[in-house]
């Protein structure tokens, strides 16, 4: 049988990509697009937990993080969406009114 | 205890205090607080009687159960002594404020302030619980910072804050002691701040020398001693004579006696192994402070600065530690009070007439005012410790106490003495004497010492000639502190060398 | 016919304990109650409603929370998903005290000439003709109240949660409207909307790291329960190696020191803070941080707490970094938000000295860790909660004018304000005779008891420099020449009475703090 | 491996070697596509893999709700978002902050190789599989509803405060209530009279696009009396675009004919 | 050497002795009074001050006389007023002891004073500010009695400084006139520094003896050991010399003259300065345990002894020729009572015999300048001995008595301290004798420029003579310094002797082989100065010289100039130093704190960029933060 780490390990590696690419991409959807990937990833890892320690907890929880995702898309969205109809760019980097 | 006298005293003041910020007409404001300072005068008396008829007038309640802290006040000799010094100081102070300096905060402000100074600096030395005292410490700063910034000088911000700072600075650091002698408290089985309990636990070692250094340093700023004391020149130089003389008068005693009820009270080991340097450190105040005095143009200035000389005295007096050396340095605590007020009173009534405070500004007062330079005199004369006035009684007990145990760190001090000479008449024969400037003839013909002014004084220099005289109440008055603070870390006086002398 | 159905699926019916959740299910009821009346009652009276059922349901639920707690109730509710002891029923009361203030805040309406701090409508673009529309038409979004009572509820869950599933969606549940609302502001939106934009990027971004954190929590315990992760980490259950266990802890810290604000997650609070309106960031500044910090202290003291001699040193660096930058990020500010935000940075940082105490076996009636920093929560509460109410008070012709500049000299025109925000001030620098001096000595104590004397000279240090940061405010506003064009707006009753309790409420625990020192105290440790 | 196995290649473990690449490069895609579009489509594969994931991990309902709700819905709604935005403008690929791009991936390199040292070898024993726990109650569904009704009935409630709060939060930012009734055609007509009057604004409809021999295309300009290309009669969109068709050559033949014209002009004056 | 026999023990007061404190009292309150008083004491304030003055000296006779009837062994008698305070072991009671040696001086103080009184009454009954004048003097007198009278150092220590101020009050009087005032603060501090040397004394004394009354000192004395005894001889011996203006602390005497003269009579001639002659005869018992200490008194002694006589020699200022001649007279005391028991009856004997001709001369020199409209330069006088003949007549009765003419006062007294010195050692003999020469020299050089000679005065000065109320104290005190050295050479040493257990040997009135020898020495300086300044007519303006001796003598032996370079001026340079360190030093270091903390504050508002992104980059590393923490916490 398949050594259930390699899972834990795609799902690590997936984590970092999304992260990076929060850190990397200016538009904004795109970030949040890559902070979907590292939940997505965090629920690979739920769904391999529950495989490794035989509970179905894990994939409950999965679910309830999609649900969460969703939720967490539409609030996403509404602010990029007036962030944009406010700037005509839906650019991270040009909101950085408040510094200092 | 049927009714709390301490409690009460300490809160009449800070009512009125709280009282005088309604809004009322300022003669109404200015009765109402001279009548609340006088009351608690009353009051003090009072607790000076039942003390001395053996009534025992200790607080205790429970403040902050979870953390040992209690509301317990308690009065002993030397605290007696700076409530009695505080109670009496403050209507002076009132009277002589009377009208405070122009385009500035009102008088029922200022009444208000030097009300609850008053108050919270009664209850810091009644004070018998470390926190409570702590708490109180601290609280008394935010009063004299408004009382600097609303009525000061030119440049009164700076001062203020640089008091505020320096001041605050100390109390953080204490305040990490104050939590490490708890938790130390704890560790042993006696978690609670009050005094009596923390007696038994030993704070030896490493550890104990770091508390006693936090509350050591806080002490060291409060009563100004070398490195750290610039903050006092510039805040007496900017601040009104009445502020100056409750900041250095009263409020600067918190050092001397926090060191020797705290300082010494919980940390006698700790206290030991930092004599020697303690007694060099305030030897070098003492220079220090005189060196100043005569270097300082600014009359308020110099006054701070034999502040300064004579906190040195008082420190050297406690780490002599010999009856005669600590009764001394309690006493000069005393004395100091009423010898600085009344020389920053006199100064002040100069500067009313003159509006300036420079030494350059004057010069032949006493051709033309010659009440005015006989109480400056008086004063000058006190401040030196002069035979006869009370700060020499004091002085030359700590002097001799001193001498017994370190003779030629005595010697050196000695210098303090004779320097102080050097700056009250340097600052006589400059601003007294010689020919009559038209500078001073415009400001003072005909405006000598007004009624009002001259029974402000009469009572301080009243006191310092009484003590002078007959020092003996008040020394028994503070002597039983002095002896169980001795008792308590340890040591006793070196017995006279000549067996057969007696 | 009976086979095409489904076979029923035999299960044991879940019980709820009602009477016990009552003070959350209360709160969320009336939240959804609200979005209903936005949808049915007319315009006019939308406003009114909602604040009589916002006022009305969290005065109901801290009536049932304070019967359940003098009857003592204590235990798991909601199948195991909820922990009642000691600490979540002062925490919850902390919660809905300081909700209501700043709900009233919230519902401040004279000082804007009848508008709210809100804007009129969120969705038009600024500056747009649809916007001058909305406002001129006074337009009100009442939406404002329900997606509070949402984020209360989700912080009263997610500090009470005895499971991570339970606590991650609590933390989605209040952080949602948290962004939301931040996205609101009446006045300068460009800057309101880019707050809401980084606020909710970073906070999903910090809920991805807590989610796998969680995630290798369970395949470490093979269990979301606190309980078992406890005996995992005790045991060592599922025999694997700690590396899991490691990276759990380190990514949940990350998740939830986040939210507390500590600072190499602090980036979006002065950001946020500043940007959000007024109301908003002083409901945020108090709640989250209250809620984040008892989730700390649940997860760490309850699951992780084998795991102590890991876990408190990497907290003392935190604190340490903490309170270093918020106190001398705060020194040059020139906003009075921003400087209020960095200082809520360095009371993160004050706080997490107590976290790294964890004091907890301590003889009875004496203070622990967690009794320390729920006092020092509820001191900090207060004078924040009046912070911002005065905040609000000092505008221009232009509306909230937050520029220390326009501070200056506020004695002269009103000593009332000024007066009260230097009490605030020095309770946040902790000078006695406030709550902040009491709060700061109580958290020193604990931090010290825990083995951690030399963090405690470190923060008394800090608190030093900290005393001049908020010195300077006050010196700013008592020495300082009076600003031009600065007015103090008369502010109507739901201002003042949350500034007014703030003030009374420092001194009380100033000065007079044992009642509730011995409630936090008694409260008792946190129950398995 | 540890336990002395016939090599035996279960599905589960081809499905991960073909997947697991499929995710990781639709990952990398997301982060590294220029083009918003691409990026959206790349995630898609990913979460498709992801589900293909879930199935050979014996959690079939996980893998449809993730096809069905994650990648249908959920993203969708993100490409319709795209669309609205404009994916017109390429991002720039150039990194504006000072050294954000090197230290982002040394960062993320770190957390990598952190996560590596800490699952690498830390699962001793044999994966308890989920297939007794479904058999439990009768499948993997009815295993996850008694878990969802049962031991997180809570969370299932709360989960409902969050979508209430996201819709309500839609509601809030995007729809924006009309304040005036909507414009009919007379108060259209009196505006577009009333613009003509104060700013000359031109009252009539805009003009149409050019019609020429060779093309009739939307994007061609029409052209002025004086030659030039009228403004107005060329879409916004696809002036942006640039994909407008030059009119040069078309205006050399009215300029010329003009020209003829003034020749002639010219004469009949002198 | 003769053994010290116990001294007799002091009897308790009885009778007219329990009013002896009167004797201090009735003089402080009536300075008190005139000070508090103001104007409206104007018109009788001085008669009162004088007649309290007056009344003291009563009551010191009465004593006196109580003393002379009661057997030898109860004339010391010590009354205890009051506890002042005790403290520890130390207990400190005002008492005090009237034995043989104060009532000398308690009526030395009272006569001489008194007359002083009835002399200002003229001198100064043309100032303004007279009342507070006399207020001053009462204010010395009470100071003075207490310092003779006290029964403890302490006691002593608080008349000490209370003369000390007196004089400062007094020298400083004209405070208009700025040289007088620097004068004043100059005289206080060099007491001060003195008064350093008491405290110390009297702290030892304390250490060693637990504590400070004469009797318990005096047992004590004989055990200690050397090293300490010396060290408080020593102390004690500064102190007595910034009160007696010797050698250390000699410069103030010559400034103090720019008090009024009645002043510079009485208090830097007859009584304040003799005060250290006091303390060393009274600390008899210190000194005879400490032989190093007695030595260092006879050198100081000596030293002034010459350097008096020699300002004396050229200074034009006749009140500082006095002033220069009291030093040296003063250093004989010194010698006297540094040579041991053998020489503290003459000490005393000196002491009390110069009292009364010193005061007389000033006294005489007053009026010489009340008739010279104040003009002190005698080069401006000559002639006046026809012009003011009272004056003259009894000047030059002073004259004879301090130059040691036989049978005047000065001859018994001054000619046994020779005798002793000789005894004790050739060479302090022989300077002795030098000095007794230069005394003539100068002495007669004053007679012949004031009396004789040709009237050299300034244009519209008319030199008349002094009212009688002047008059009258100078021909008391003329008869007094003729007369009393007769008087008590024979009964000075064996009246003294139960106060300082010594042995009287018999004195002759024919004069000694030593005796002969110091009248050859005196006739060789009168002539002396007969032949420069009698024949030749003396220049009305001092001719530059640059003959060393007289070039030193005129700005009194550099002794300022010494001073100030090595006190004065490093203390206002350290002043300075202690100004600019506070302000430049602690401050700027302070401020330089808070700089920094502003400075670092911008920096770290920079890592706030604004951009999301960076947010998140910083929230990466805190991440790496945590693993490495935790890593190492792990490993280490």
């Amino acid at each position: 049988m398949m050594n259930p780490e390699n899972y834990l390990i795609l799902a690590a590696i997936l984590f970092v990509i999304g992260a990076l690419g929060v850190m990397l991409r200016r538009n904004a959807l795109i970030a949040f697009l890559c902070v979907e990937l590292m939940l997505n990833a965090c629920n690979l890892a739920f769904v391999a937990g529950s495989h490794i320690t035989g509970t179905l907890d894990g994939q409950t929880t999965a679910f309830f993080v999609m649900v969460v995702a969703a939720a967490e898309v539409v609030v996403g969205l509404a602010i990029i969406v007036s962030i944009y109809k406010t700037r005509r760019s839906t650019s991270v980097d040009d909101a950085n009114l408040l510094k200092l | 205890m049927t009714f709390p006298w301490l409690t009460f005293l300490g809160l009449l003041p800070l009512v009125g205090g709280l009282l005088l910020l309604l809004p009322m007409g300022k003669g109404a404001a200015r009765t109402l607080g001279l009548v609340f300072s006088i009351a608690t005068l009353a009051v003090a008396a009072g607790v000076t009687v039942l003390h001395v008829t053996g009534a025992d007038l200790a607080v205790q309640v429970p403040w902050i159960r979870a953390f040992g802290a209690w509301w317990a006040l308690d009065v002993d000799g030397m605290g007696l002594a700076m409530v009695l010094m505080t109670a009496i100081l403050t209507p002076l102070v009132l009277l002589a404020e009377w009208e405070p300096p122009a385009n500035r905060w009102g008088a029922q402000a200022f009444f208000a302030l030097v009300l609850i100074l008053e108050g919270l600096s009664l209850f810091v030395f009644m004070a018998n619980d470390v926190l409570l005292f702590y708490l109180f410490f601290e609280a008394t700063l935010i009063p004299t910072y408004f009382l600097i910034v609303g009525f000061g000088g030119a440049r009164r911000g700076y001062a203020a804050v640089k008091f505020l700072l320096f001041s605050l600075a100390g109390g953080l650091i204490m305040l990490a002691s104050v939590v490490g002698v708890y938790v130390v408290g704890a560790s042993q089985g006696a978690p609670s701040y009050l005094l009596q309990d923390l007696a038994s636990v030993r704070f030896d070692g490493d550890l104990g020398r770091w508390l006693m250094l936090g509350f050591l340093i806080a002490f060291i700023v409060k009563a100004p001693m070398v490195p750290l004391h610039t903050w006092l020149p510039d805040a007496a130089e900017n601040s009104t004579p009445g502020t100056a003389t409750l900041l250095v008068g009263v409020l600067d005693k918190i050092g001397t006696f926090g060191m020797i009820k705290f300082c010494l009270g919980l940390f006698p080991e700790a206290s030991l192994w930092i004599t020697p340097f303690m007694v060099w450190f305030a030897v070098v105040s003492i220079i220090w402070g005189a060196l100043g005095a005569i270097g300082s143009r600014n009359l308020m200035r110099l006054v701070s600065y034999t502040s300064v000389s004579h906190f040195g005295f008082m420190v050297l007096g406690i780490y002599a530690f010999t009856t005669t050396s600590m009764t001394g340095s309690i006493f000069y605590m005393l004395n100091h009070g009423f010898s600085t007020a009344a020389m920053f009173l006199v100064v002040g009534y100069l500067a009313k007439r003159t509006g300036s405070y420079d030494i350059e500004a004057y010069g032949g007062v006493q051709k033309v005012a010659p009440v005015a330079a006989g109480v400056l005199l008086v004063s000058g004369l006190a401040t030196l410790s002069l035979p006869g006035l009370a700060p020499f009684v004091s002085e030359f007990m700590v002097i001799a106490g001193t001498w017994s145990r370190y003779p030629i760190v005595t010697a050196v001090s000695l210098l303090g003495v004779v320097l102080a000479a050097v700056y009250i008449l340097r600052m006589y024969q400059r601003t007294m004497t010689g020919p009559v400037t038209d500078h001073t003839a415009a400001h003072f013909t005909g405006r000598d010492l007004t009624g009002l002014e001259k029974a402000i004084m009469v009572p301080i220099i009243g006191v310092l000639l009484f003590l002078g005289f007959v020092p003996q109440p008040a020394v028994q008055l503070v002597e039983p502190t002095a002896q169980a603070t001795l008792a308590y870390v340890g040591t006793t006086d070196p017995a006279p060398v000549v067996k057969g002398a007696k | 016919m009976s086979s095409i159905l489904l076979p029923a699926l035999e299960m044991a019916a879940p019980t709820l304990e009602w009477r016990a959740l009552a003070p959350v299910l209360l709160v969320f009821a009336a939240a959804c109650l609200g979005i209903l009346l936005d949808a049915v009652l007319p315009r006019a009276y939308r406003f009114l409603a909602q604040m009589t059922l916002v006022f009305a349901s969290v005065a109901l639920s801290f009536g049932f929370l304070v019967m359940n707690w003098r009857a003592m109730r204590q235990g798991r509710l909601a199948m195991g998903s909820i922990m009642l002891d000691g600490p979540t029923y002062f925490m919850w009361a902390s919660l809905l005290v300081f909700g209501t203030l700043a709900f009233m805040i919230f519902s401040e309406r004279q000082l804007n000439g009848g508008a709210s701090a809100f804007a009129a409508s969120a969705a038009s673009v600024p500056g747009s003709l649809e916007e001058a529309d909305a406002s001129a038409a006074r337009r009100e979004h009442t939406e404002v109240f329900p997606l509070g009572l949402f984020a209360l509820g989700g912080m009263m869950v997610f500090l009470a949660s005895a499971d991570l599933i339970v606590m991650f969606v609590a933390l989605e549940v209040f952080s949602l409207p948290l962004y939301l609302l931040s996205g609101m502001a009446r006045r300068r939106r460009l800057l309101s909307q880019e707050a809401a934009l980084k606020y909710f990027l970073l906070g999903a971004f910090s809920s991805g790291f807590f989610l796998f954190g969680v995630a290798m929590l369970y395949v470490f315990s093979g269990s979301f329960d606190l309980h078992a992760i406890h005996e995992a980490v005790a045991g060592n259950a599922f025999s694997s190696s700690n590396g899991l266990l490691y990276v759990g802890l380190g990514f949940l810290a990350i998740g939830l020191l986040f939210k507390v604000g500590v600072v190499p997650f602090h980036s979006w609070t002065p950001d946020v803070y500043m940007g959000a309106p007024t109301p908003v960031t002083a409901f945020m500044a108090i709640c989250t941080k209250l809620a984040a910090v008892g989730a700390l202290l649940r997860v760490f003291y309850v699951a992780l707490d084998g795991e102590r001699w890991n876990w408190q040193p990497l907290f003392a660096v935190l604190a340490v970094i903490t309170m270093v930058v918020g106190i001398i990020g705060a020194l040059t500010q020139t906003d009075v938000k921003r400087l209020l935000a960095y200082s809520s940075i360095a009371h993160a940082g004050f706080l997490m000295t107590a976290v790294v105490g964890a004091t907890q076996v301590v003889p009875a009636g004496q203070g622990t860790s967690a009794s320390a920093i729920m006092f020092y929560l509820a001191a900090y509460g207060f004078a924040t909660i009046g912070a911002f109410g005065l905040v609000t008070l000092v505008r221009n012709a232009a509306g909230e004018d937050n520029t220390i500049a326009s501070w200056a000299g506020l004695a002269r025109k009103s000593p009332w304000v000024a007066g009260l925000m230097s009490l605030f001030m020095l309770s946040f620098a902790g000078i006695p005779l406030t709550a902040g001096f009491i709060g700061k000595w109580a958290v020193f104590t604990a931090a010290w008891r825990g083995g951690y004397g030399w963090l405690v000279v470190v923060a008394v240090l800090a608190s030093l420099v900290a005393v001049y940061l908020y010195l300077r405010l006050i010196v700013v506003m008592f020495a300082g020449e009076p600003a031009k064009g600065t007015y103090v707006g008369n502010a109507s009753g739901w201002t003042w009475i949350p500034v007014v309790i703030g003030a009374v409420a420092t001194l009380w625990l100033g000065i007079i703090p044992d009642q509730v020192m011995q409630l936090a105290t008694f409260a008792g440790g946190f129950l398995r | 491996m540890n336990t002395l196995l016939l090599p035996l290649v279960t599905g589960a473990e081809v499905t991960f070697w073909v997947v697991a690449p499929l995710t990781i490069l639709g990952a990398l895609g997301l982060v590294l596509s220029k083009r918003a579009v691409y990026a959206a489509l790349s995630v898609a594969v990913t979460m498709v893999g992801l589900a293909a994931l879930y199935a050979s991990l014996d959690a079939p309902f996980l893998a449809m709700v993730q096809i069905i709700v994650y990648t249908g819905a959920v993203l969708m709604m993100f490409l319709f978002v795209l669309m609205m935005v404009g994916i017109i403008t390429p991002d720039s690929t150039v990194e504006s902050l000072k050294g954000q791009r090197v230290m982002a991936i040394l960062g993320g390199i770190g957390i990598l190789a952190f996560l590596f040292f800490a699952i690498g070898g830390s699962l001793y024993n044999e994966p308890a599989t989920v297939t007794a726990a479904n058999e439990q109650f009768g499948g993997n569904v009815e295993g996850l509803a008694n878990l969802m009704f049962g031991r997180y009935v809570f969370v299932f409630e709360l989960s409902a405060a969050l979508l209430i709060v996201a819709a309500v939060g839609a509601m809030l930012l995007a729809h924006n209530e009309r304040v005036r009734e909507r414009k009919g055609q007379p108060e259209l007509a009196a505006d577009r009279m009333y613009a003509y009057k104060t700013k000359g604004e031109h009252p009539g409809s805009l003009p149409n696009s050019g019609v020429y021999a060779g093309s009739n295309a939307i994007g061609v300009g029409a052209l002025l009396p004086d030659g030039t290309v009228s403004e107005k009669s060329i879409s916004q969109t696809l002036a942006l675009r640039g994909a407008t068709i030059d009119p040069a050559p078309l205006t050399q033949v009215t300029g010329s004919t003009f020209a003829a014209i003034e020749a002639v002009r010219d004469e009949d004056e002198d | 050497m003769i053994l010290l026999e116990t001294i007799a023990e002091p009897v308790a007061a009885t009778g007219m002795f329990t009013w002896a404190w009167t004797m201090i009292a009735v003089p402080a309150v009536v300075a008190g009074l005139l000070l508090v008083a103001g104007k409206l004491s104007d018109a009788w304030g001085h008669l009162l001050a004088t007649a309290a003055v007056f009344w003291s000296f009563a009551i010191a006779v009465c004593l006196f006389a109580e003393q002379l009837l009661a057997p030898a062994t109860e004339r010391a008698v010590s009354a205890n007023l009051y506890t002042w305070f005790t403290v520890g072991q130390w207990d400190f009671q005002v008492g005090l002891l009237v034995d043989q040696l104060s009532i000398l001086f308690a009526m030395l103080i009272t006569g001489v004073g008194g007359l002083i009184h009835v002399y200002s009454i003229g001198y100064m009954s043309h100032d303004p500010r007279r009342r507070r004048f006399f207020a001053y003097l009462n204010l010395f007198i009470a100071a003075m009695l207490l310092l003779v009278l006290a029964d403890n150092y302490l006691v002593l220590f608080v008349g000490w400084e209370g003369v000390g101020l007196a004089s400062y009050l007094l020298i400083s009087f004209w405070q208009h006139r700025p040289a007088a005032a620097a004068a004043g603060t100059k005289a206080f501090v060099m007491n001060r520094v003195g008064d350093l040397g008491m405290l110390m004394a009297i702290s030892t004394m304390l250490a060693m003896f637990g504590s400070s009354k004469f009797t318990e000192v005096n047992a004590g004395a004989a055990g200690t050991e050397p090293m300490w005894a010396t060290l408080i001889g020593l102390f004690l011996l500064l102190g007595a010399c910034g009160k007696s203006a010797q050698v250390p602390l000699q410069a103030w005497l010559l400034d103090a003259m720019e008090g009024p003269t009645p002043v510079s009579a009485l208090i830097h001639a007859a009584t304040m300065v003799t005060a250290g002659v006091y303390l060393v005869v009274r600390s008899h018992a210190l000194f005879e345990a400490a032989p190093i200490a007695q030595l260092a008194v006879v050198i100081v002694a000596t030293v002034t002894l010459l350097a008096g006589a020699w300002i004396g020699t050229s200074q034009d200022d006749i009140k500082k020729v006095l002033a220069g001649s009291t030093m040296s007279q003063i250093g004989y005391m010194m010698l006297a009572a540094g040579i041991g028991p053998a020489g503290y009856a003459f000490a005393i004997f000196h002491l009390i015999t110069h009292g009364f001709f010193k005061a007389n001369m000033f006294l005489g020199a007053g009026s010489v300048m009340h008739g010279m409209n104040d003009d002190v330069n005698m080069r401006h006088y000559g002639g006046l001995s026809k012009a003011m003949k009272v004056t003259f007549l009894t000047f030059a009765m002073g004259y004879l008595a301090i130059i040691g003419f036989p049978f005047f006062s000065g001859y018994f007294s001054k000619d046994h301290i020779i005798e002793a010195a000789f005894a004790d050692n050739t060479f302090i003999g022989i300077c002795a004798l030098i000095g007794a020469g230069i005394t003539a020299f100068y002495m007669t050089r004053l007679m012949l420029m004031t009396f004789f000679g040709e009237e050299r005065w300034l244009p519209g000065v008319h030199p008349h003579e002094s009212p009688k109320v002047m008059t009258i104290p100078l021909i008391v005190l003329a008869v007094f310094s003729v007369g009393i050295g007769a008087v008590m050479n024979f009964w000075i040493q064996t009246w003294l002797e139960p106060a300082l257990g010594i042995h009287a040997h018999e004195l002759s009135l024919v004069p000694t082989p030593v005796g002969w020898m110091t009248m050859a020495v005196v006739a060789l300086g009168v002539v002396a100065a007969w032949l420069v300044f009698g024949r030749s007519s003396i220049p009305v303006v001092a001719p530059a010289t640059n003959n060393p001796v007289t070039l030193a003598g005129r700005n009194v032996l550099f002794g300022d100039q010494v001073n100030d370079f090595l006190f004065v001026t490093p203390a206002v340079a350290l002043a300075s130093a202690v100004d600019t360190t506070d302000a430049k030093g602690i401050d700027t270091a302070v401020d330089g704190l808070g700089r920094a903390f502003l400075g670092l504050s911008t920096q770290l508002r920079r890592l706030q960029t604004g951009y999301a992104r960076s947010y998140a980059l910083t929230m990466v590393v805190g991440v790496l933060l945590v693993g490495a923490v935790l890593i190492l916490n792990l490993v280490g």
